[in-house]
C-alpha cells in the first residue's frame, strides 16, 4: 500500500490529512493492537467455539503463570511509518461538525482517538441543541460502525420481470459510474431525496436536475406536510415554524409531542427547561395525547383524547375563549363551526371548570403561550384543518411571532407526501427513466397499498445511494453507497442563517462516495457539470470561502463549528389569513376505537433500527425494548381481558394484522397506537425480526398522508407474546423515591414536604481531603429524554444483550431512567422520571460485602470498581439498594462486536470480561483526564471542567458532576437548594448523588404524593411485564 | 510408648471379667501393663492406673493462640498492610473480625488436639504386630511388657492364667 | 520407621518454605528479565548510550501523552537518511520506509489491558525537561547499557503499589489510579 | 425412656455386632446397591456435565439476573449445609449430653455431613462469575501489593467457616472411624485389604492409654465441634443478615438458620436411613425403630422452632414499622411466589405435626415421605429467602422476577448424585455404624445390663 501516493492525491484538505494514516483497513488494525489491546486480541477467532477455547486456555495459563516464570505469548508494536502531527496516540482530538439524526439536526463535537470517532456530544456554543445531544444523534457513532452496512457499489443482477430476487454484486465506482452516465443520457431523471439541510447539496441537486433534466422530490416518511399546507393557507407561505418555548408561560399540547418526537426535540426540551425553574419563572404544560408521550408524562395535566377529538378541541377551545369567555375576538363566521364543538369537554372527561380554566389561562397567556399539535398522532384525515385551527387560535391568542417564529422557522421540514405523490403519478405516467433515491427506504416506509414497488418496475434504472442494503436497495438496479456522514464533508442549515460545518472525522471506513460527489462525478460524465470543482469537498469550501470571505474565515467556521445566530427578536405578527379557515371541515368521524401509528424516541422512522443501541434503548414511555406493540388504556384492556403481551387481531378498512398489546396509563379508552418503525426486513443482521411491521396501515390516498384516526376493531386471540421491559413496576409504592410536589405548594412551604429521619452514626467516618465528587440530577429539568443513557453506553463500552436477555433481566445500562406513574390509571396518571445511577454511597453497601476488596472507596470518595479483581459472587449488588450494578453474564463484547464495531470502544474504559460486575463510575476516566489536564496547566481544576458522559449530552442540564469540596461548584449549590434530597435517605448508605425534587405546575392536589408518606396505592400491577414471566 | 518390646498378653473374651483381672493386676503392683480392649472399656482407665489425658491444656493453649493471632492477622491485613477504605467503615472493624477470629480459634484448637492425640498415641503407626485379630473386634487382652516391675517371662503367664485368661500368648515384639 | 513416619508430616511444611524461598514474590509468573530479539536490532546502548540521544528525541510523546509510543519511522529516518545507510538493518529499515510499511516490533513491557498507566505523570514527577533519563531508568533500568532492552522490573502489581507507597512524593493508592 | 427400650435389638455378642457392621464391606454388593449406585453416577455424571457447560459458557446459562443475583446456587448450597448439620448435631451435642442412642446412627450422620459440605462447597464456587478465581478469597502473600480480602464481607466469613467446618468434620469423622478400620483391618482375608485398612488405621491398637487419650480428644472435639457448628450455619445466616435487603437483615436469622438446619438435617438423616434399613436388613437391629421415633421427635420439635421464627419474621415486619421490610414479608406470602412461601410453610410447619401421633413417629412408610416433604420444604424456605427478597427490593423501579433455566435444575438435581453417589460408596467402604461405639451399649435396657 502505498503512502506516497495517497498522500498525494488526499493532499487537499487540511482535515483530511487527519485521517490519512487510516487509508487502509490494515492501519487502523494496527492502531488498534498498538494501544488498545484487548478486545481485538481475545477476539482473534470469532466463533462462539473458540471462544470457549480460549476460556479453557485461560484457566489453563492461570495454572501454568503460578507454577514457573511462563513467557506470556508475543505481543507486537507497530508503529507508525509517519505520524501525523494532529494525531498523538493516548490523546484524543475534538473536531465540530453536524449530524442529523432523522429528526432533528445537531451541531457536534466528535471526540476522536487515534484517528477514530469515539463519543459525540452537542457543541456546547451552539444556539441550537448546545450540548444537547438526542439518544439517536449519539449512536450515530455506532450505525458509522456498523458492520452491516453496504462497503462497496453494488449492481443488483435482476431480472426486470422478476423484480426482488436478484443477486447483489459489489463493483467498483468506475463500472457504476459508467452506467449511470450511459442511463443518464435518456434524460427523465428524477432524485427522490430525503430532508436535507445542506445548501450545497441542495445546490447540487437542483443543478443537477436542470443540467441533466430532472426533477427533486423531497419526501420522508415522518413529514409535516400538514403543517406546511396549514401555513400556505394561512400565511401564504409553507413554513414549519421554530416554538419559543422559553418564551411562553403558558403551552397546551394537542398530540405534539414536542420534547420527545415532534419538530426538534432536543432543541425543545433545552428551550422548554429553560423556562421552568421553580424558584423563577415557571411555564405550565397541558397535554391532551391520544397516544402517551414525554410530552403527556412531562405535562403539569394531561387528558387522553382520540385522535378524532383532536380538532374538535382546538375548535372548542376558540369557541370558549372567543364566544364565551369573549376574551379575544374571533371572526363570526367560524362560530357556526365552533359552536358544535363548544362540550367537546364532556367528551374528554373535563368538567366545565376545567376546560374554562384552560382557556382563561390561555387567555392571561396572549403573546407568551403556545399551542401546539403535530405529528404522525395528528395525522388523521383533518391533519391540515387542525394545523389551520391551531395556528387560528395562536393567531388569537397573538402567540404567532411571539413565541411561534414562522418567519425564522426550522430548515429540513420542507418534504411532502404531495411531492412524493407527484413522483408516484409522474413513474406510473411513464415519465422517470432514471430514479436516484437518496438515503430514504420507501419501499419500508410505506403501505403496500402504495404499490411503489411496481412503480419501481417500470422505471429504467433504479439508483440509491442507500448504505445498507435495505428494502429500497434491494430493489435498487445500482447501490452507491453513500457513506456515513461522519465520513462525509457537508453543510448544514438547520435553522435560516444559522449554518454549520459537517466535517468527516474519520476516512471513509468502506468503498463509499458521498452522494455530492456522485452527482458531480455523473454529471461531469455526461457532459453536464454541476460544478467546476473536483469534488464535494471543495465545492463546500470555495461555497464558503467566498462567502465568509477567505480561507482563514473558512477554518474558524471547521474549529467553531457554525456561523451564524438563532432569531432572538419578535417577529411582525405573520397576519393570519382569514380565509384559511374556510378550509377547516371535520370529517373525521369518532370511532369507539381508533388508531393511531406513533413514533418512538429510539425508533423514530425505522432508519436506525440496525443500530443496537436504538434497539435496546427503554422507550422512555413504556420501557420496552426491542418491539413495538399496541398501546392500550387500562380500562380498554379490562374490557377486553387483555394484559401486557396479548396478541390482538386489530383490523382497520386498510390493513389487518396481530400486534402485541401493551396497556399504558394515560391512554384515551378509545384510543390505540401503534410505533413505526420496526418490523424491517433487509438492511442487516440486528433489525430483522424485531417487531411487527405496522406500515400498512398507512393511507396514502390523501394530500396528507394519512397515520392516525383510523377507525379498529381489537379482538383477542388468546396468544401471548413477550415484550422485554427494563422496568417491571411502575408504582412507587408509597415510598419516597422520585419526589414531587406542585408549584402551589412549594412556594407556600418552600419546601418539598420531605418524610426526614433521624440519622447517625457510631463513628466520624473517613475524612476527603482533596476532591470529593458529587452528582446531582434534577428531575424538574429531566424529560426522560434518555440520551444520557446511550452516552453512557458509548463512553464506557456497555454491551447490548438483545431481546433474549433483556427479558431475562440482563440489561447492561449502567444509568437508568425510571419512570413512575402516580395517579389513577383508569384516569389520568401524572409520571415522573428519575435517572438512576451509581449513587457512590460513602457508607457502600456493596463494598462491605465484596469479599475480594473488588469495590472499595477511592480517597475522592468514588465507589471504585476493580474488574480484574472482581470474582463475580455479586453480592454486591444484592446488597445494593439502588440496584445500579451490572453483570457480565457472558463475554458480551466477545459476541457481539462485529468488525468494525470494535472500533467504537473507548479505549481508556477497560472491556469487561464475562463474569465480572460493572456500574458507573463517574467517568472516572474523565475524572482523571480532567485532572490531568489541570495539572499539565500548573492550574487547579476548575468547577465544570469534568463532565461526566451523561452530562455532557443531557440538553435540559438535569445533570450535574463537580467537587463538593469546592465551595462555589454548582454541584454544591445543588446539594444546598431546598429540593435536594436523597434516594433512600433513611438507608444512610450516604449517597454522593443528591435528586432536586420534580415541582408540577398545577393547582390541583398530586394524585399520589410522595408527602403523605404511604397510603397511595394506585396498583399498576398489571402492567408487571417483567415480572410476568 | 513408641519402642517396640517384648512381652506376655492374656486373652479374655468378656470384658467384665478382664476389669477386674487388671485390677487385681494393679493390686499386684503390675505398673506398665495396658489393656487391649475392642472398645472403651468402662473403668478400665483407674483399674489399669492410668492418669485423665493432659490433651485439654495443648487445647486451650492452641484456641488462645488462634483467636490471637486470627484477629492479629485481620488487623494487619486491614489496617496495616494496606488499609482501605471499604464502605466508610473504619479500617479496624472489630465487629466484623469476630466470626473470623472465632473459626480460626476451634480449627487451631480441634486441629492441635488431634495433633496431640496423634502424637501421644504414636499414631500413626506402620503395620504394628497385633496379638490377636479378634483384639478389635470381641476379645480383651491384658498386656505386660517386658520392662515390667519385675518382669519375668514364666511369672507372668502364670499371674495371667491365675487371673483366668483364656490364653496367654508370648509375643517377640509389640 | 519412625522417623520415616515423623518426616512424612514435614512435607508441606517444606513446600510452603520452598515456594517462599524459591522464587522471589515479585517475579513468579513475571516477565522480569524478558529479552526478545527485534526484528531490526535497535541498540539502545548505541543510541542512548554512546550518541547520547535524548530519550524524547526519539520517544517523543513520553512528556505529552500515557503511551510513551515507539517512535514513527520517519523518526528514524531523520538520522538514517543519511547515516549508515550501507549496514544490512538500516536498509531494511529503510526498505520498510520507503514501501510505506512499518516495523513490527516485539513488545517488552506488557502490561494488561486493565491497566492504564500514564507516562507522561511519571515522566514529570522523577525527571526534569532537561533530562528525562532519570524517570526511564526508574521502570525501565539502565536503557542507556541495554544493547537488547530486557524488561528491568517485573511489573507485577506490587512492584507499582509498593513505589506508590513508598517513594516520595507519594502516589495514590486507590484502585481508579491504575483500574478504570 | 430410653432405658426401657433395649438400643440394640436381638440377643447380639460383641462378634455378632462386629459381624453385622462388616458385612457389608466383606460382601459383594447386591444388584439394589449396584442399580442405586449407577443411577447415582450417572446423575453426577450429568451433574458434572452441566458444570461444566456453565463454566465454559457463562454464569448466564443459570437463572440469575438483575435483581435476583442470587439464586439455584446459593439457595443449594445453604441447603446442602443445613443438612450438614444435623451429622455433627447427633455426634457432637448429643455426645456432650451423653445421648446412648446417638451411637448407632452417628456415623452415618457424620458421613452425611461430611458429603453434604462437600456438596455444598462446590456451590459457591461455582456460583462466581470467575470460578477460576475464587482462590482470590484466600488471604495468602500475593503480588498484588500484597492485596489482602476483605474481612468485613460475610462470604470471606463463610470461606473460614465452611473450610474450618469441613475440616474439622472430616477430623472428627476420621478419628471415630480409626477403631473401626483397625477392626476391619484385623478381620481382613486379603492382603490389599488389609494394607489399606490398615493405612487408614493408622495402626490403631486400643490399648487403655490409647483409649484414655482418644476419648478425651473425642470429647474435645464434640466439645468444640458444638460451638463450630452453630456458628456456621450462624454465619452462613449472616450472608443474608449482614446484607441490608429487606427480608434479609433480620436479627432473628442465626438461631432461625441453626433451627433450620437442625430440622433438615435430620430429614435428610432420617430419609438415609430408611434407606439403609431397607438396604442392609441387619442394620435394623442398630438402626431401631426406637432411634427413627426419637428423630422424628426431633423434626417434630424443630418444625415448631422454624414455624416459631416464621411467625416471629412476620410480627417484627409489622412491629418494626419499616415500610420496606413490611412489603418484603407482605410480598413473600401474596406476591408472586406466594407459592413457594406456602410450600415452605406447609412442608416445614404442618406436615411435620403428624409426628404427634406415635402410629406415625414409628411408621417407615410415613416419616421416609414426610422427611422428603421436609427436604423440599426447607429447600423452598432458602428459596423464599433468597429469592422472593431480593426480586422486590427497595426501588420498585427494579423489581423482577428469577429466570430460572433448565441449568438450575440440572445442577439442583444433579447434586444429589454427587451427595448419593458419595453416600452409597461409603455404606460400602466404611463401617455405616460405629462398632466401638455400640458395644458398650449392647447391653442398655437388656437385662444383662452391666454397665
Amino acid at each position: 500500500m502505498s503512502m506516497e501516493k495517497q498522500q498525494e492525491t488526499k493532499q487537499n484538505s487540511y482535515w483530511k490529512s487527519l485521517d490519512e494514516k487510516y487509508q487502509t483497513p490494515e492501519f487502523i488494525e494496527q492502531a488498534e493492537k498498538e494501544f488498545q489491546t484487548s478486545p481485538l486480541k481475545e477476539d482473534d477467532d470469532k466463533s462462539g467455539l473458540a471462544r470457549r477455547q480460549f476460556m479453557k486456555l485461560m484457566g489453563a495459563s492461570i495454572a501454568l503463570s503460578s507454577a514457573a516464570c511462563v513467557r506470556r505469548p508475543v505481543q507486537k508494536i507497530i508503529p507508525y511509518n509517519k505520524r501525523p502531527s494532529e494525531v498523538i496516540p493516548g490523546i484524543a482530538n475534538y473536531y465540530a461538525s453536524s449530524v442529523h439524526d432523522g429528526r432533528e439536526g445537531f451541531a457536534v463535537t466528535v471526540k476522536t482517538r487515534e484517528g477514530r470517532p469515539l463519543f459525540l456530544a452537542g457543541n456546547a456554543d451552539y444556539p441550537g441543541n448546545a450540548q444537547g445531544l438526542s439518544a439517536r444523534g449519539t449512536s450515530q457513532l455506532l450505525s458509522l460502525y456498523d458492520p452491516d452496512r453496504v462497503r462497496t457499489p453494488v449492481i443488483n443482477t435482476q431480472d426486470p420481470k422478476k423484480r426482488g430476487n436478484n443477486l447483489p454484486i459489489p463493483r467498483d465506482w468506475e463500472s457504476l459510474d459508467k452506467k449511470v452516465v450511459a442511463q443518464l443520457a435518456k434524460g427523465d431523471i428524477r432524485i427522490l431525496t430525503g430532508e436535507t439541510s445542506s445548501p450545497s447539496l441542495k445546490n447540487i441537486m437542483n443543478k443537477f436536475s436542470q443540467n441533466l433534466g430532472g426533477q427533486v422530490h423531497t419526501w420522508t416518511p415522518v413529514n409535516e406536510s400538514d403543517v406546511l399546507h396549514a401555513a400556505e393557507l394561512c400565511f401564504g407561505k409553507s413554513a414549519v415554524p421554530k416554538y419559543r418555548y422559553d418564551k411562553a408561560s403558558m403551552i397546551v399540547s394537542i398530540d405534539g409531542d414536542f420534547l420527545g418526537t415532534y419538530l426538534n426535540p432536543t432543541e425543545s426540551s433545552r428551550l422548554f427547561a429553560q423556562n421552568r425553574n421553580p424558584d423563577g419563572n415557571m411555564s405550565r404544560l397541558v397535554s391532551f395525547q391520544s397516544v402517551p408521550s414525554l410530552t403527556s408524562f412531562n405535562s403539569d395535566d394531561n387528558w387522553g383524547i382520540k385522535p378524532s377529538q383532536q380538532l374538535p378541541l382546538v375548535l372548542g377551545l376558540i369557541h370558549e375563549l372567543a364566544f364565551v369567555q369573549k376574551k379575544v375576538s374571533a371572526v363570526g363566521s367560524i362560530r357556526s363551526l365552533t359552536a358544535d364543538y363548544a362540550k367537546i369537554y364532556e367528551d374528554i372527561g373535563m368538567t366545565h371548570e376545567q376546560f374554562a380554566e384552560l382557556a382563561s389561562e390561555l387567555a392571561q397567556h396572549q403573546g407568551d403561550s403556545i399551542v401546539i399539535a403535530g405529528g404522525l398522532q395528528t395525522k388523521t384525515k383533518d391533519s391540515v384543518s387542525l394545523q389551520i385551527a391551531v395556528n387560528y387560535l395562536n393567531d388569537l391568542l397573538s402567540n404567532n411571532g411571539a413565541t411561534i417564529q414562522w418567519s425564522h422557522g426550522l430548515n429540513a421540514h420542507e418534504s411532502m407526501d404531495q411531492d412524493f405523490s407527484d413522483l408516484l403519478d409522474a413513474i406510473n405516467d411513464g415519465k422517470v427513466k432514471t430514479l436516484i433515491i437518496n438515503e430514504i427506504n420507501p419501499m419500508y416506509n410505506l403501505p403496500n397499498s402504495t404499490e411503489f414497488k411496481a412503480a419501481l418496475g417500470k422505471v429504467e434504472m433504479v439508483v440509491t445511494t442507500n448504505n445498507w442494503m435495505d428494502e429500497t436497495a434491494n430493489l435498487a438496479d445500482l447501490v452507491a453507497p453513500a457513506g456515513h456522514a461522519m465520513e462525509n464533508w457537508g453543510d448544514n442549515e438547520f435553522e435560516p442563517g444559522l449554518f454549520t460545518v459537517q466535517q468527516p472525522t474519520i476516512q471513509p471506513l468502506h468503498n463509499t462516495r458521498s452522494f455530492g460527489d456522485s452527482l458531480m462525478v455523473w454529471s461531469k460524465g455526461a457532459g453536464k457539470a454541476v460544478a467546476t470543482e473536483e469534488t464535494f469537498y471543495d465545492f463546500v469550501k470555495n461555497r464558503w470561502t467566498s462567502q465568509l470571505g477567505g480561507e482563514k474565515a473558512w477554518i474558524d467556521f471547521l474549529q467553531k463549528g457554525f456561523q451564524g445566530q438563532t432569531y432572538e427578536g419578535t417577529e411582525r405578527s405573520a397576519g393570519f389569513n382569514t380565509s384559511a379557515l374556510n378550509n377547516i371541515s371535520v370529517q373525521q368521524t369518532a370511532s369507539p376505537i381508533e388508531l393511531s401509528l406513533y413514533t418512538k424516541v429510539g425508533m423514530h422512522d425505522g432508519t436506525l433500527a440496525n443500530v443496537s443501541w436504538m434497539q435496546e434503548l427503554p422507550d422512555p414511555v413504556s420501557k420496552i425494548v426491542w418491539d413495538n406493540y399496541l398501546v392500550i388504556a387500562p380500562s380498554l384492556a379490562d374490557e377486553k381481558d387483555l394484559r401486557d403481551g396479548s396478541m390482538v387481531q386489530v383490523k382497520t378498512a386498510q390493513h389487518e394484522m396481530t400486534l402485541p398489546v401493551y396497556v399504558s396509563p394515560g391512554q384515551n379508552h378509545g384510543s390505540v397506537a401503534v410505533a413505526i418503525g420496526y418490523g424491517r426486513s433487509k438492511g442487516g443482521e440486528i433489525l430483522k425480526n424485531v417487531g411487527f411491521n405496522v406500515q400498512d396501515f398507512i393511507v396514502t390516498d390523501n394530500t396528507v398522508f394519512e397515520h392516525a384516526g383510523f377507525a379498529v376493531e381489537i379482538n383477542k386471540t388468546g396468544e401471548t407474546y413477550r415484550l422485554a421491559q427494563t422496568q417491571g413496576h411502575h408504582n412507587m409504592e408509597g415510598r419516597q423515591l422520585a419526589v414531587e410536589t406542585t408549584k402551589k405548594e412549594y412556594k407556600k412551604t418552600n419546601d418539598i414536604g420531605l418524610h426526614k429521619h433521624k440519622i447517625f452514626s457510631i463513628w466520624n467516618g473517613h475524612k476527603y481531603e482533596g476532591h470529593k465528587w458529587g452528582l446531582g440530577v434534577d428531575l424538574n429539568a429531566c424529560t426522560g429524554c434518555s440520551a444520557c443513557m446511550v452516552a453512557c453506553q458509548s463512553e464506557n463500552n456497555i454491551p447490548v444483550v438483545g431481546k433474549k436477555y433483556v427479558l431475562g433481566g440482563r440489561e447492561m445500562h449502567w444509568i437508568r431512567i425510571d419512570r413512575y406513574y402516580s395517579g389513577d390509571e383508569k384516569k389520568s396518571v401524572d409520571a415522573i422520571f428519575q435517572p438512576v445511577m451509581c449513587q457512590h454511597c460513602e457508607n457502600a453497601p456493596c463494598e462491605t460485602v465484596c469479599p475480594v476488596l473488588a469495590t472499595v472507596h477511592s480517597d475522592e470518595g468514588l465507589n471504585d470498581m476493580v474488574y480484574n479483581r472482581c470474582v463475580g459472587t455479586r453480592y454486591c449488588s444484592n446488597n445494593c439498594p439502588y440496584k445500579v450494578r451490572r453483570f457480565n453474564w457472558f463475554y458480551y463484547d466477545g459476541h457481539h462486536r462485529k468488525e468494525p464495531m470494535h472500533m467504537a470502544l473507548n479505549p481508556d474504559v477497560t472491556v469487561r470480561t464475562r463474569g465480572v460486575m460493572e456500574k458507573c463510575t463517574f467517568c472516572v476516566q474523565r475524572i482523571k483526564e480532567g485532572k490531568n489536564a489541570a495539572k499539565d496547566q500548573n492550574r487547579p481544576l476548575k468547577d465544570g471542567d469534568i463532565k461526566t458522559a451523561c452530562q455532557s449530552v443531557c440538553p435540559t442540564n438535569a445533570i450535574v458532576f463537580g467537587d463538593l469540596n469546592d465551595k462555589e461548584s454548582k454541584v454544591n449549590k445543588w446539594f444546598d437548594s431546598q429540593r435536594n434530597y436523597t434516594l433512600l435517605e433513611e438507608f444512610n448508605a450516604a449517597p454522593r448523588v443528591r435528586y432536586l425534587a420534580k415541582i408540577r405546575n398545577t393547582p390541583r392536589e398530586l394524585g399520589g404524593g410522595h408527602h403523605d408518606n404511604g397510603g397511595h396505592d394506585s396498583g399498576h400491577g398489571e402492567t408487571d411485564h417483567k415480572e410476568g414471566h | 510408648m513408641a519402642k517396640r518390646q517384648s512381652g506376655v498378653a492374656g486373652i479374655w473374651s468378656d470384658d467384665e471379667k478382664i476389669l477386674e483381672a487388671a485390677a487385681k493386676m494393679r493390686d499386684a503392683g503390675y505398673k506398665k501393663f495396658d489393656a487391649i480392649t475392642p472398645f472403651p472399656v468402662h473403668g478400665m482407665e483407674e483399674a489399669v492406673g492410668i492418669k485423665r489425658s493432659g490433651i485439654p491444656y495443648v487445647t486451650f493453649v492452641a484456641g488462645v493462640t488462634g483467636c490471637c493471632l486470627g484477629l492479629y492477622m485481620q488487623y494487619w491485613m486491614s489496617a496495616v498492610s494496606w488499609p482501605i477504605n471499604v464502605g466508610g467503615k473504619p479500617m479496624f472493624s472489630i465487629p466484623a473480625f469476630i466470626p473470623v477470629t472465632f473459626e480460626i480459634t476451634i480449627l487451631f484448637a480441634a486441629l492441635f488436639s488431634v495433633g496431640a492425640m496423634f502424637f501421644l498415641n504414636g499414631l500413626p503407626k506402620v503395620d504394628p504386630p497385633i496379638i490377636d485379630p479378634d483384639l478389635t473386634s470381641h476379645k480383651f487382652a491384658l498386656w505386660v511388657p517386658d520392662d515390667e516391675v519385675g518382669y519375668s517371662v514364666e511369672k507372668v503367664e502364670a499371674f495371667l492364667k491365675e487371673l483366668g485368661a483364656e490364653e496367654v500368648k508370648r509375643m517377640a515384639e509389640y | 520407621m519412625f522417623l520415616v513416619q515423623r518426616s512424612l508430616k514435614l512435607i508441606p511444611l517444606i513446600i510452603i518454605a520452598m515456594l517462599f524461598a524459591n522464587c522471589e514474590w515479585g517475579s513468579i509468573g513475571y516477565n522480569k528479565g524478558y529479552k526478545p530479539d527485534q526484528p531490526i536490532p535497535f541498540s539502545h546502548k548505541l543510541h542512548a548510550g554512546e550518541y547520547k540521544m535524548a530519550c524524547v528525541y526519539c520517544h517523543t510523546q513520553v512528556e505529552v501523552a500515557k503511551h510513551s509510543a515507539v517512535p514513527s519511522l520517519n523518526i528514524c529516518m531523520n538520522c538514517h537518511q543519511v547515516v549508515g545507510i550501507d549496514k544490512e538493518p538500516i536498509k531494511k529499515l529503510r526498505q520498510k520506509y520507503f514501501d510505506g510499511e512499518t516495523v513490527n516490533w516485539v513488545k517488552v513491557h506488557m502490561l494488561p489491558d486493565h491497566v492504564k498507566f500514564n507516562h507522561k505523570r511519571h515522566v514529570h514527577r522523577f525527571s526534569t525537561a532537561e533530562d528525562r533519563y532519570p524517570a526511564c531508568k526508574t521502570c525501565h533500568g539502565e536503557i542507556k547499557q541495554m544493547d537488547v532492552v530486557e524488561q528491568h522490573s517485573s511489573l507485577s502489581m506490587g512492584w507499582c503499589v509498593n513505589c506508590h507507597r513508598e517513594q516520595e512524593p507519594k502516589g495514590p493508592l486507590n484502585c481508579s489510579t491504575c483500574h478504570q | 425412656m430410653m432405658d426401657r427400650n433395649p438400643l440394640i435389638l436381638g440377643d447380639k455378642t460383641y462378634k455378632d455386632i462386629t459381624d453385622d457392621i462388616c458385612e457389608p464391606l466383606e460382601t459383594v454388593p447386591g444388584k439394589q446397591w449396584m442399580m442405586m449406585f449407577f443411577s447415582a453416577k450417572s446423575l453426577l455424571l450429568f451433574y458434572l456435565a452441566s458444570v461444566a457447560t456453565i463454566l465454559f459458557t457463562g454464569m448466564g446459562l443459570m437463572g440469575t439476573n438483575h435483581p435476583v443475583a442470587w439464586g439455584t446456587d446459593i439457595v443449594t448450597f445453604v441447603f446442602w449445609i443445613g443438612i450438614g448439620h444435623a451429622g455433627t448435631l447427633i455426634s457432637a451435642v448429643l455426645y456432650l449430653f451423653r445421648q446412648k442412642w446417638r451411637t448407632s446412627v452417628a456415623r452415618s450422620a457424620e458421613a452425611m455431613t461430611v458429603f453434604a459440605v462437600m456438596t455444598a462447597g462446590i456451590f459457591p464456587l461455582i456460583h462466581t462469575g470467575r470460578p477460576w478465581l475464587d482462590f482470590w478469597l484466600l488471604p495468602y502473600p500475593n503480588q498484588r501489593g500484597p492485596l489482602w480480602v476483605n474481612f468485613r464481607s460475610p462470604l470471606l466469613w463463610d470461606v473460614f467457616a465452611v473450610s474450618t467446618y469441613a475440616t474439622v468434620s472430616i477430623v472428627f469423622w476420621y478419628v471415630g472411624l480409626v477403631p473401626d478400620f483397625a477392626t476391619v483391618r484385623d478381620r481382613a482375608k486379603n492382603k490389599i485389604r488389609k494394607k489399606v485398612y490398615g493405612i487408614l488405621s493408622l495402626g490403631w491398637r486400643g490399648s487403655t492409654r490409647n483409649w484414655s487419650h482418644y476419648e478425651m480428644v473425642y470429647l474435645l472435639l464434640a466439645g468444640l465441634a458444638t460451638p463450630l457448628v452453630l456458628s456456621v450455619h450462624t454465619i452462613v445466616s449472616f450472608d443474608f443478615a449482614v446484607a441490608s435487603l429487606p427480608g434479609w437483615h433480620t436479627t432473628i436469622f442465626p438461631p432461625y438458620f441453626v433451627a433450620g438446619a437442625i430440622f433438615s438435617g435430620f430429614g435428610m438423616v432420617v430419609t438415609l436411613l430408611t434407606l439403609v434399613r431397607i438396604g442392609f436388613p441387619k442394620f435394623k437391629d442398630y438402626i431401631t425403630i426406637d432411634h427413627m421415633e426419637v428423630m422424628n421427635k426431633i423434626i417434630m420439635c424443630t418444625g415448631l422452632l422454624v414455624g416459631y421464627a416464621y411467625c416471629s419474621e412476620l410480627f417484627i415486619a409489622w412491629y418494626s414499622g419499616v415500610k420496606y421490610e413490611q412489603y418484603a414479608f407482605i410480598n413473600r406470602a401474596l406476591g408472586p411466589y406466594w407459592w413457594s412461601y406456602w410450600i415452605m410453610f406447609s412442608c416445614n410447619v404442618f406436615i411435620p405435626q403428624i409426628f404427634w401421633f406415635r402410629a406415625a413417629r414409628r411408621s417407615i412408610p410415613i416419616m421416609f415421605v414426610i422427611s422428603i416433604f421436609v427436604n423440599i420444604g426447607m429447600w423452598f424456605e432458602r428459596f423464599v429467602i433468597t429469592v422472593t427478597s431480593l426480586h422486590r427490593d427497595f426501588l420498585p423501579s427494579n423489581w423482577g422476577m428469577y429466570d430460572w433455566s433448565i441449568y438450575d435444575a440440572a445442577i439442583l438435581f444433579g447434586s444429589f448424585g454427587m451427595f448419593l453417589t458419595l453416600f452409597l460408596l461409603y455404606l460400602r467402604a466404611f463401617p455405616a455404624i460405629s462398632i466401638a461405639e455400640v458395644k458398650p451399649v449392647l447391653y442398655v435396657g437388656k437385662k444383662k445390663g452391666g454397665h
